[in-house]
This record gives C-alpha cells, structure tokens and sequence, in this order.
C-alpha cells in the first residue's frame, strides 16, 4: 500500500516538475555523464528536445561555480556533445537553452557529474573473449603435443626443396645466401625466418658449405648471429662458424638492395633463400638472384610481394605456410601445436562467416553489430 | 624455328634496353593518346573552375616528400596553373617538414608564369608542427597559424588575405599526398569545420579513397599521374595553358611502356608454344 | 635463472601490453607510450652493436688488403663524414647534411627503387607463359589491370577500367582477405608461443 | 644543361647505379659502396637527435625523468654479448623488446585482422535492392572461405577439401596477377621520374 502512495507522489511531482519548466518551444530534458571506457578526459551531454527553435547554446559550470560559461552553438540536429575540455574529477554541471533570432529559452540544467578513467574498456569486451579461447585452444594442443599425440601437418610445397637447395650448393661448393626478410625482430615472418635459419644453418655446417646471412635491421643482425653460431655449435663444427658472415648491412631499404644485389653478383650463391618480410625490394632481389641462375626460395606474409616472388623464384612459401615451415622443420611438438590451434581459428570462422550468411538472410544485425569492436 | 628459342631466351638487356626506348621517346617524339576524363577528377576540376577571385583563396597543402615527387608534383603544378589563369588567389603549405621546400620551388616556379606576385596573388606558408593542430588552428585562424609567410612577412599585412580569416573565407583545402595526411584534412577540415577536401594522391593509394568520393566528404581527387594527365587535358583545353605537362608525357610513356610489356608477354607465349610443338614433333 | 630470466621478462612484458590494450585510464596510456620510447632507446643500442660490425669487417677488409678493399674506404669514409655532418653541422632543410641526403643518398635510392621498371618487365616477359591453368589465369589477369590503368587501355576497350575496378574489389579482396586472415591467426598464435616461452628462436637458438 | 654541381653528382650517381643494368662494374661499386656509407651515416646522424638528444639526454636533463635511465641500462645489457661469463645478460633487452612487440600485437591483429575482415565478410546486402552488390558481396564471401580451405593444415588436400582448396588456388592466382598488374604502373612512373630528372633537370634535353 505504501509504495502505492510513493507511485502517486512521484507521479504528482513530476507533473509539477514539468511545469516548471518554461514550455516556450517544446519539452527539453538534458542528461550529462560520464564518458563510458574513456581516460577520464571527457564528459557525454545528451538532451531530448521536441519544438520549434533555431539553434540550441550549451553551458557548462563547475559545481562550485555561478557563472556559467558558453561552449557552443548547435544546430538543432544535434542531441549530443562530448566535452573533451574538462579536469578529471572536478564536478561539471551543464545547461541548454533553445535560441531563436528574438527569444532564448530558460536553461534546463544536468545534474552535477565528474569525468572519471576507467579500468576497462567494455567496448572491448570481444577482443578479450577470443584472447583467452584462442589461448585455451593453444594450450591445450601445446599440451597435447607434450604428451607425444602426433599432429598430421599437410605437406607444404617448398619445404621439400629446401633441402634440394641446400644440398645443391654443397655439391657445387658455391655459398648460400639466407636473407631474412628487412622488417624487425618483432615481425612474426622475421622469427619464422629465423626459425628456418636454425636447422639450414646446422645442415650448412655438417656440409661445411659457406653462408652469408646479410641483415638490414642490427637487432635481427645480432639474433642471426647467435642462431648460426648455435647451429654450427650443434653440428660440432664452431670452428667454421665466421662472424663476419652474417652481418649487419645498413637499415636503409635501398641501400640494402643495392648492396645484397652486388653480393648475388660477385658472390654467385648456388642457393638463395628470401624468407620473412618483404616491400617493393623484393623483386630487385629475387630478378637479381634468378639472373645469376640460383636456385631461389622465397617465403612471406606480405601479401603485396608474393606475386613477385611466384614469377622469379623456383619456389614460394605463401602467407602463414612460412610459420608452419619453420615449425616443421623445427620437429618442435610444441611449435607444431600452433598450427593446430590456427585450424581450429579457421574452423572458428568459417562457424561465424556461415552464421553470419543465415542471420544475415533473417534480416538480423546481431553478428554485426557483436563485431563492432569501438 | 631456332628464331623462337631465341625469343624465348631473350637476353634481359634488351627486354631493358626496349623498357628505356619505351619510356624515353615519348618525351621527344609527340604523340597524343587521347585522355579520358575520370569523374574524380572532372569533379575537382569543375568546383575550382566554379570560383571566382572573390570566393576567396584556395589553399593547396603539398604533404609529401621527394620520394613521390614524381606523381605529386604534375598535380601540384596542374593545379596553381588553373588557379593562376583564373586569377584565384593561392595558400601553399605543407603538413611535412620536407615538403615545405618543394612546395616554395613549385609555387614560386609557376607564380613566374603567369606574373603572380607573392603576398598579392599568392602566400607560401612555412612550416608548422603537427598535422592535426594545424589543421584545427586554420580554422579557427589562420593568421594565428602562420604569423609570418615562408618569406617572414607578417601575415596580417599581406593583401592576399585581406578578410580571410579561416576555413570560411577558404572555398576548398587540397592535400596532394602519397600518405596518409588526406584523412587528416577529412577528420578535422571536413567534419569539423564542413570544408571542401580535394585529394591528390599516388596511383596506389587512390582505390581507398573512393569510399569517402562516394559519400562526398571528399570534393575530387587526381589519382597517379594520370589523374594529373586529366587535370592537364582539362586545362590546356579551357584555358590554353603553355609550359610543360609532365603528366600527360608521362602517361604517354607509361601507355608506351605497358604496350611494350603486354607485345613482349605476348611473344613469349607464342614461343612457348611454338616451342612446345617442336619439342612435340621431334618426340 | 640464466635461462629463465629472459623468458620471465618476455611473459611480463608481453602480458603487460596486452591487459594495457583493454584499460583506457589515463595511468594505462602513459605507460603505453612511456614502453615505446623505452622499446625505441633499446633498439638505439642494437644499431652500435651493428655500426660496430661494419667497422670491424670493413676495418679487416682493409688491414689485409682483401680483394676490394679500397671500396671498404669508400664506406667507412662515408659514414663517417655523413653522421659527423649530421651531428654537428644540424639537419635542418639547409644543411649540408640534408644536402648530402637530397643530392647523394636519395638519387641513388630513387634510381634503385627504378631498376624495378625494367625487372618488373623481364620478369613479367619470361614468367608469364601458359603453362597451367593457373599460370594463365594469372598472366590474363595481368594484362587485363595493366591495360586498365592507362589511357590506351580504355582505347582498346572501353569497359577495361571498369573490369579492373571489379576484379580489384572483389575477386582479387576475397583472396587477400583470406590469406590476411590466416596470416593473423599465425601469427597471433606465435606471439602467444613467445609470450608462453615455448617460441624463443629468437634468442639464439637451443639454450 | 644544369650549373648546379649537386645536380651533377645526383646525375651521375643515378647514372652509376643504372650501369648494373647492363653489368656488375666498378663505378656501380663505388655507388653501391658509397650509398651504404652515406645511409648508415644518415641513420647515425637522425638517431643521435631523434633519439640520443629527444628521447634520453632531454627527458633526464630538462624533464627529470628519471625512469629513462631503465631502457639505457637494458640496452646496455647487450654489450654482456662479448663476455663468456655473463653472455646470458645480452638476451635481456631482446626479451623486453620481443615481448612487448608480442604483447601490443595480440589484440591489435584481432581486431584489425580478424575480426574486421570477419565483420566486412558477411555484411552481405542482401535486401539492399542492388543486385550488382549482391552477387560481388558473394563472390568475396566464397573466396574469403575457399582461400581459408587452401591454408587448412590439418587434412590432405583431397575430395571436397582438395576441390574447394583448388578453388582457392584461383582466387589467389587471380589476386596475385592483378596486384602485379596493378604495380607496373606505379614501378615505370618511378623511371620516367628519374629519367625526367636526367633529361630535364640535369641536361635540360626536354622542357
């Protein structure tokens, strides 16, 4: 019975609330908070207004403030303004006013509100969830592979000719040229790169062939270094392992070129293996390297160079085969559990893209809308 | 047939030696290849050909460095030749560092021809850090942005921008860029202030452009040279400009150069499958 | 902890940049952008470790009077003279040190960068032949976009552009789209393999 | 012809690096060997101000911070790589770098590369009334999915798999064709630009 009369009230003094307001134009509510996911730099007013009128005057005072102060003019489209102007935690109150060439409207005011940071973005949300399945799914294949189950890779053409290519040189006691892509150590190519560096490097070693590893990047210079070191370690030959071999170029793209193009030249490699990431260099190096009638691998996720590649070399290794070749050669389990995990992310998304087909066809925005990632 | 063994193991110095005539001989020998017009560009074109020197200055912001000269610069020039001829004043700037000179050496080249005087027919800006500030410091003043000319004159006394103040007084802002600095004249020229945006950008980039021509935050554009090749047709036909058209040479011998690899392609299939057939009757 | 110490750091680091990604706060972004300048003064050491390797060799080279050596002059000179320029006569746009670039290192660049208007003709020349299906999908294709782009193409025929655009958007898309899409998912998989310690190639290889 | 002797050094080096195209010889040598220098000199030169003055001496000395003295002290971790006893401390600061590239990429790569391209897949227009749309909406959607089967690992590529597979195979070879088609263009414009600059701004041949 109590909330009854509580109902009554409220409806009571709503009515006289909203005759308190001054109906020159229409109703006008306004509504300020804060900006959701934010750094805390930035506070959302949005007001509802139905009347006449030609543009609305925003306002904005502190609390503890009594003049209020003019933000902006805006057109009568306009239902809302994000003030990116204000203090962290300092309480902001804000007011509209309608305006037409002769009459301004009473102000309809906000309560006070203070922009606050967040700790999470929830815009977000999504990203996390796919995060952790995508960890989970790795794991447990990491997992799986630990325990000794055998994972079927498919073949990946290419590989196989690696150790044709390696093995040809040694036969002609002519060198091999090991490019590693020009992009930083932190570029996934680069570490497949280096992943096969490892296993040709032990086999270059065993043959006692030459290998000449030049670098654009000094970061990648020093970890290609320690890789081939490690490999001639490996195969019990450090004594031929010359540190002046793989070397750090210059890390100026055409400068590079240049250099590597002269070394294709007067070094005449049997074989010459482009693996990792490429740009618009990739073609003056492989046209250079299949003048001189090497043998040529290339291998990249750069999707603009792979058409290069396929015309000038005897053998591509495209997009993400890269990562699987260099786990493959590895015959690291663990590193194979990866390309596991990658299937199953393509199993992920063929389910969403098939979803997606019959939502789409029931009209729905569902999906969509889930994969708006703000 | 040992003609087609030959074809097909070609020394690749004449395929380069072939590659350098194509390229080169255009520029001495005229030849007119008939210039389609694209609509991106027909658009720029008209808005500007629509101004008169009352509508206020067009500003014209080189945002790119030496290494895509090659494209940009025809634009650029195709550009202040049609504004010249128009008697529309000029703003030239640059959003980069390294672009601030060419944009003083193309600007002041073309203002000769067509005796444009500096401060009068046409300011240069210096530089000014920061895309984005400059770009929302031009409108909300742009003698607040540039105090001084490239020159050091100060800008508040120069007759050229006599009641211009910002975006306003300026019908249209042109990035020419083979980057990424366009959006940056979207973002804050066009949703912020409702400026007109002209884009100029390199070959590769223009496909991501067309999405904004579409829902017209974006004016016009010149895409690659051949962009700059329309814009010069354009204007050698309605205002009978003289001095070079770099782009429309250019195209030439690019339409030359693709001739030439498409014959060369073509000759090695035949080869191939001339080729093939021996090899097939010998067996 | 010699061999644990790094893989520790790794994980930290690792985790540490993704939870980052998700906290908007104002603490959040500092250390975002704090991290970059940490990343870039780092790597600034990894390019004495690679300058230190050009003089070592190049010094070699010359010491011994290896074939080429007088070249090795050439380079060493000119580092030298280029970054004492730099450092000490400035870099701004009239220096001679930003002359030195527009006038010697950008020309040579350029005309580097140009070499490809000549490989990519003989490559297109000797690789583009009918031999499979495959190939000669790829050689037609080719030359449909290359005629495409210029005006002679819309000479020969008027809808080629308009071919070119539609092959470009969609068919060509499509195919991109699923290569980037596996390439994401391979290599997110081996960021989390390094951030797990099981992908550490990079270290130097076994221990 | 061009009075400006910088104009002339650009010339003839241009001119030295074209001289490969007909053969490796030693005035290409001397280009080659010289563009190293200069470059690695120009990188010196642009990390001492971006990077010694901007980002250590000027955050210590005029901001106080302190916190810059961390990444100096990692990086010199790296020279630890020439000592036999503490060799294991030179992978310290390979580790912060690799796993904070690792760590910023995770959750960029999936919403860039996956998660957007998923999105733009199946937004298909199907009531959009434009059937042009329509059917380019799903030629992309069938490439994006038979492009994915090709990169499928965990079967052989046989029946149906193998079919669809081979399809993919067709996508990609018609993208591969195009974006090489699509590059010839900007690759000449790269020569008539250098070849405008010998003609035109060093012997004055064309105006």
């Amino acid at each position: 019975m109590r909330y009854y009369k509580l109902i009554l009230y409220l409806i009571f003094f709503s009515f006289v609330f909203l005759l308190g307001i001054p109906h020159l134009y229409g109703d006008a509510t306004i509504r300020a908070f804060d900006t959701p996911n934010d750094d805390g730099s930035s506070i959302t007013v949005k007001w509802n207004y139905t009347g006449t009128g030609d543009t609305f005057e925003l306002f904005r005072k502190t609390v503890s403030d009594t003049n209020w102060q003019k933000l902006k003019t805006l057109p009568l489209s306009k239902h809302s303004y994000v003030d990116d102007n204000t203090v962290r935690g300092v309480q902001y109150q804000y007011g509209i006013r309608i305006k037409t060439d002769t009459i301004l409207s009473e102000m309809v005011i906000s309560k006070p509100v203070s922009a606050k940071a967040q700790f999470f973005d929830t815009g977000k949300t999504l990203i996390l969830v796919l995060i952790l399945g995508y960890f989970a799914i790795l794991i447990y294949f990491i997992g799986a592979a630990k325990k000794g189950k055998s994972l079927f890779i498919r073949k990946i053409a290419g590989l196989d000719a690696l150790d044709e290519a390696v093995g040809r040189a040694t036969e002609m006691g002519k060198p091999i040229l090991f490019i590693p892509g020009i992009s930083s150590m932190s570029d996934i190519a680069t570490i497949a790169a280096v992943n096969i560096l490892g296993p040709v490097a032990k086999k270059v070693a065993e043959y006692g062939t030459d290998l000449l590893v030049p670098n654009k990047d000094p970061i990648v210079a020093s970890v290609t270094q320690e890789v081939v070191k490690e490999s001639y370690l490996e195969a019990g030959r450090p004594d031929l392992f010359n540190p002046n071999k793989i070397w750090f170029v210059t890390d100026s793209q055409f400068a590079y070129a240049a250099a590597v193009q002269g070394i294709m030249v007067r070094e005449r490699p049997a074989t010459i293996l482009l693996l990792g990431y490429f740009y618009a260099e990739s073609l003056l190096l492989a046209e250079t390297g299949n003048s001189t009638g090497a043998i040529q691998i290339a291998g990249t996720d750069a999707v603009d160079q792979l058409p290069f590649f396929i015309t000038s070399c005897d053998y591509t290794i495209m997009g993400e085969e890269l990562y699987a070749a260099g786990a493959y050669l590895s015959k690291e389990p663990t590193l194979l559990s990866s390309i596991k995990a990658q299937d199953y992310g393509k199993i992920a998304i063929f389910a969403t893209l098939l979803l997606g087909l019959i939502l789409g066809l029931l009209k729905s925005n569902w999906l969509i809308n889930i994969l708006t990632v703000r | 047939m040992n003609f087609w063994i030959r074809i097909s193991d070609l020394d690749r110095r004449w395929i380069y030696l072939l590659m350098a005539v194509a390229i080169i001989l255009p520029f001495f020998v005229n030849i007119t290849i008939p210039i389609r017009i694209s609509p991106p560009t027909q658009a720029l074109y008209t808005y500007i050909d629509t101004l008169s020197p009352d509508s206020g200055p067009i500003l014209i912001s080189f945002d790119y460095d030496p290494s895509t000269q090659g494209e940009l610069t025809p634009m650029a020039i195709a550009l202040l030749r049609h504004a010249f001829s128009k008697n529309l004043h000029v703003i030239t700037m640059s959003l980069y560092p390294t672009g601030i000179g060419i944009a003083e050496n193309i600007t002041s080249d073309i203002a000769k021809e067509y005796n444009k005087i500096e401060g009068r027919d046409y300011v240069v800006m210096p530089y000014a850090p920061g895309y984005q500030a400059v770009i929302l410091s031009i409108g909300e003043d742009i003698k607040n942005t540039f105090a001084t000319d490239y020159y050091g004159n100060r800008t508040d006394t120069l007759s050229c921008l006599n009641g211009v103040k910002n975006f306003e007084q300026i019908p249209i802002a042109i990035s020419i860029s083979g980057s990424s600095t366009p959006y940056a004249w979207i973002t804050y020229g066009y949703t912020k202030y409702g400026e007109k945006i002209g884009v100029g950008t390199t070959a590769v980039s223009a496909t991501s452009y067309y999405p904004y021509l579409r829902t017209k935050q974006v004016a016009g554009m010149l895409g690659g040279l051949k962009g700059a090749a329309e814009y010069e047709t354009l204007i050698r036909k309605f205002y009978h400009t003289k001095g070079r058209s770099m782009a429309t040479i250019g195209m030439n011998s690019q339409s030359m150069a693709h001739i030439i690899m498409i014959i060369l392609i073509i000759l090695g299939n035949i080869s191939y499958f001339a080729i093939r057939k021996q090899n097939k009757r010998s067996a | 902890m010699k061999r644990r110490l790094p893989l520790i750091i790794v994980m930290l680091t690792g985790i540490g940049m993704i939870i980052q990604y998700f906290i908007p706060h104002p603490v959040s972004k500092a250390i975002y952008k704090q991290s970059i300048d940490w990343v870039i003064i780092i790597s600034a050491f990894y390019l004495v470790l690679g300058v230190g390797g050009i003089f070592i060799i190049n010094y070699q080279k010359i010491k011994r009077r290896k074939e080429g050596w007088w070249l090795s002059i050439i380079t060493l000179s000119a580092l030298i003279i280029t970054a004492l320029i730099g450092i000490f006569g400035g870099i701004d746009n009239k220096s001679v040190f930003m002359d030195i670039f527009m006038y010697i290192q950008l020309p040579m660049q350029a005309a580097m960068f140009s070499l490809l208007a000549f490989y990519i003709a003989s490559a297109a020349f000797r690789s583009f032949r009918a031999r499979t299906p495959e190939a000669t999908v790829l050689l037609i294709t080719a030359t449909i976009v290359m005629l495409g782009r210029v005006p002679i193409g819309s000479l020969i025929y008027r809808g080629l552009p308009g071919i070119t655009e539609w092959i470009l958007s969609t068919v060509s898309l499509a195919a991109q789209r699923g290569i980037l899409l596996g390439v994401g998912l391979g290599s997110i998989a081996t960021s989390m393999k390094i951030i797990l310690g099981i992908e550490r190639s990079y270290l130097g290889g076994g221990e | 012809m061009s009075t400006n002797i910088w104009i002339w050094i650009a010339a003839l080096l241009t001119l030295a690096i074209y001289s490969f195209l007909y053969k490796d010889n030693i005035v290409y040598k001397i280009a080659e060997y010289l563009l190293v220098g200069v470059s690695i000199g120009y990188s010196i030169a642009i990390t001492w101000y971006n990077v010694v003055i901007a980002k250590m001496v000027v955050p210590i000395r005029d901001q106080h911070n302190f916190l810059i003295i961390i990444p100096i002290l990692i990086g010199m971790f790296m020279f630890a790589r020439f000592s036999k006893k503490h060799g294991w401390l030179s992978k310290i600061p390979i580790s912060f770098v690799i796993g904070w590239g690792a760590g910023v990429a995770i959750p960029l790569q999936f919403e860039t590369s996956i998660v957007e391209h998923v999105k733009n897949t199946i937004a298909i227009p199907w009531f959009g009334g434009n059937i042009l749309l329509l059917v380019n909406a799903i030629i992309i959607f069938i490439g994006v999915i038979a492009t994915l089967i090709y990169f499928y690992f965990s079967t052989p590529h046989k029946g149906v798999i193998g079919k669809v597979a081979n399809l993919g195979i067709w996508y990609i070879m018609i993208a591969f064709g195009a974006s090489f088609g699509y590059t010839v263009m900007a690759r000449i414009s790269l020569f008539i630009d250098r070849a405008q600059f010998l003609l035109h701004d060093w012997l004055g041949l064309i105006h």
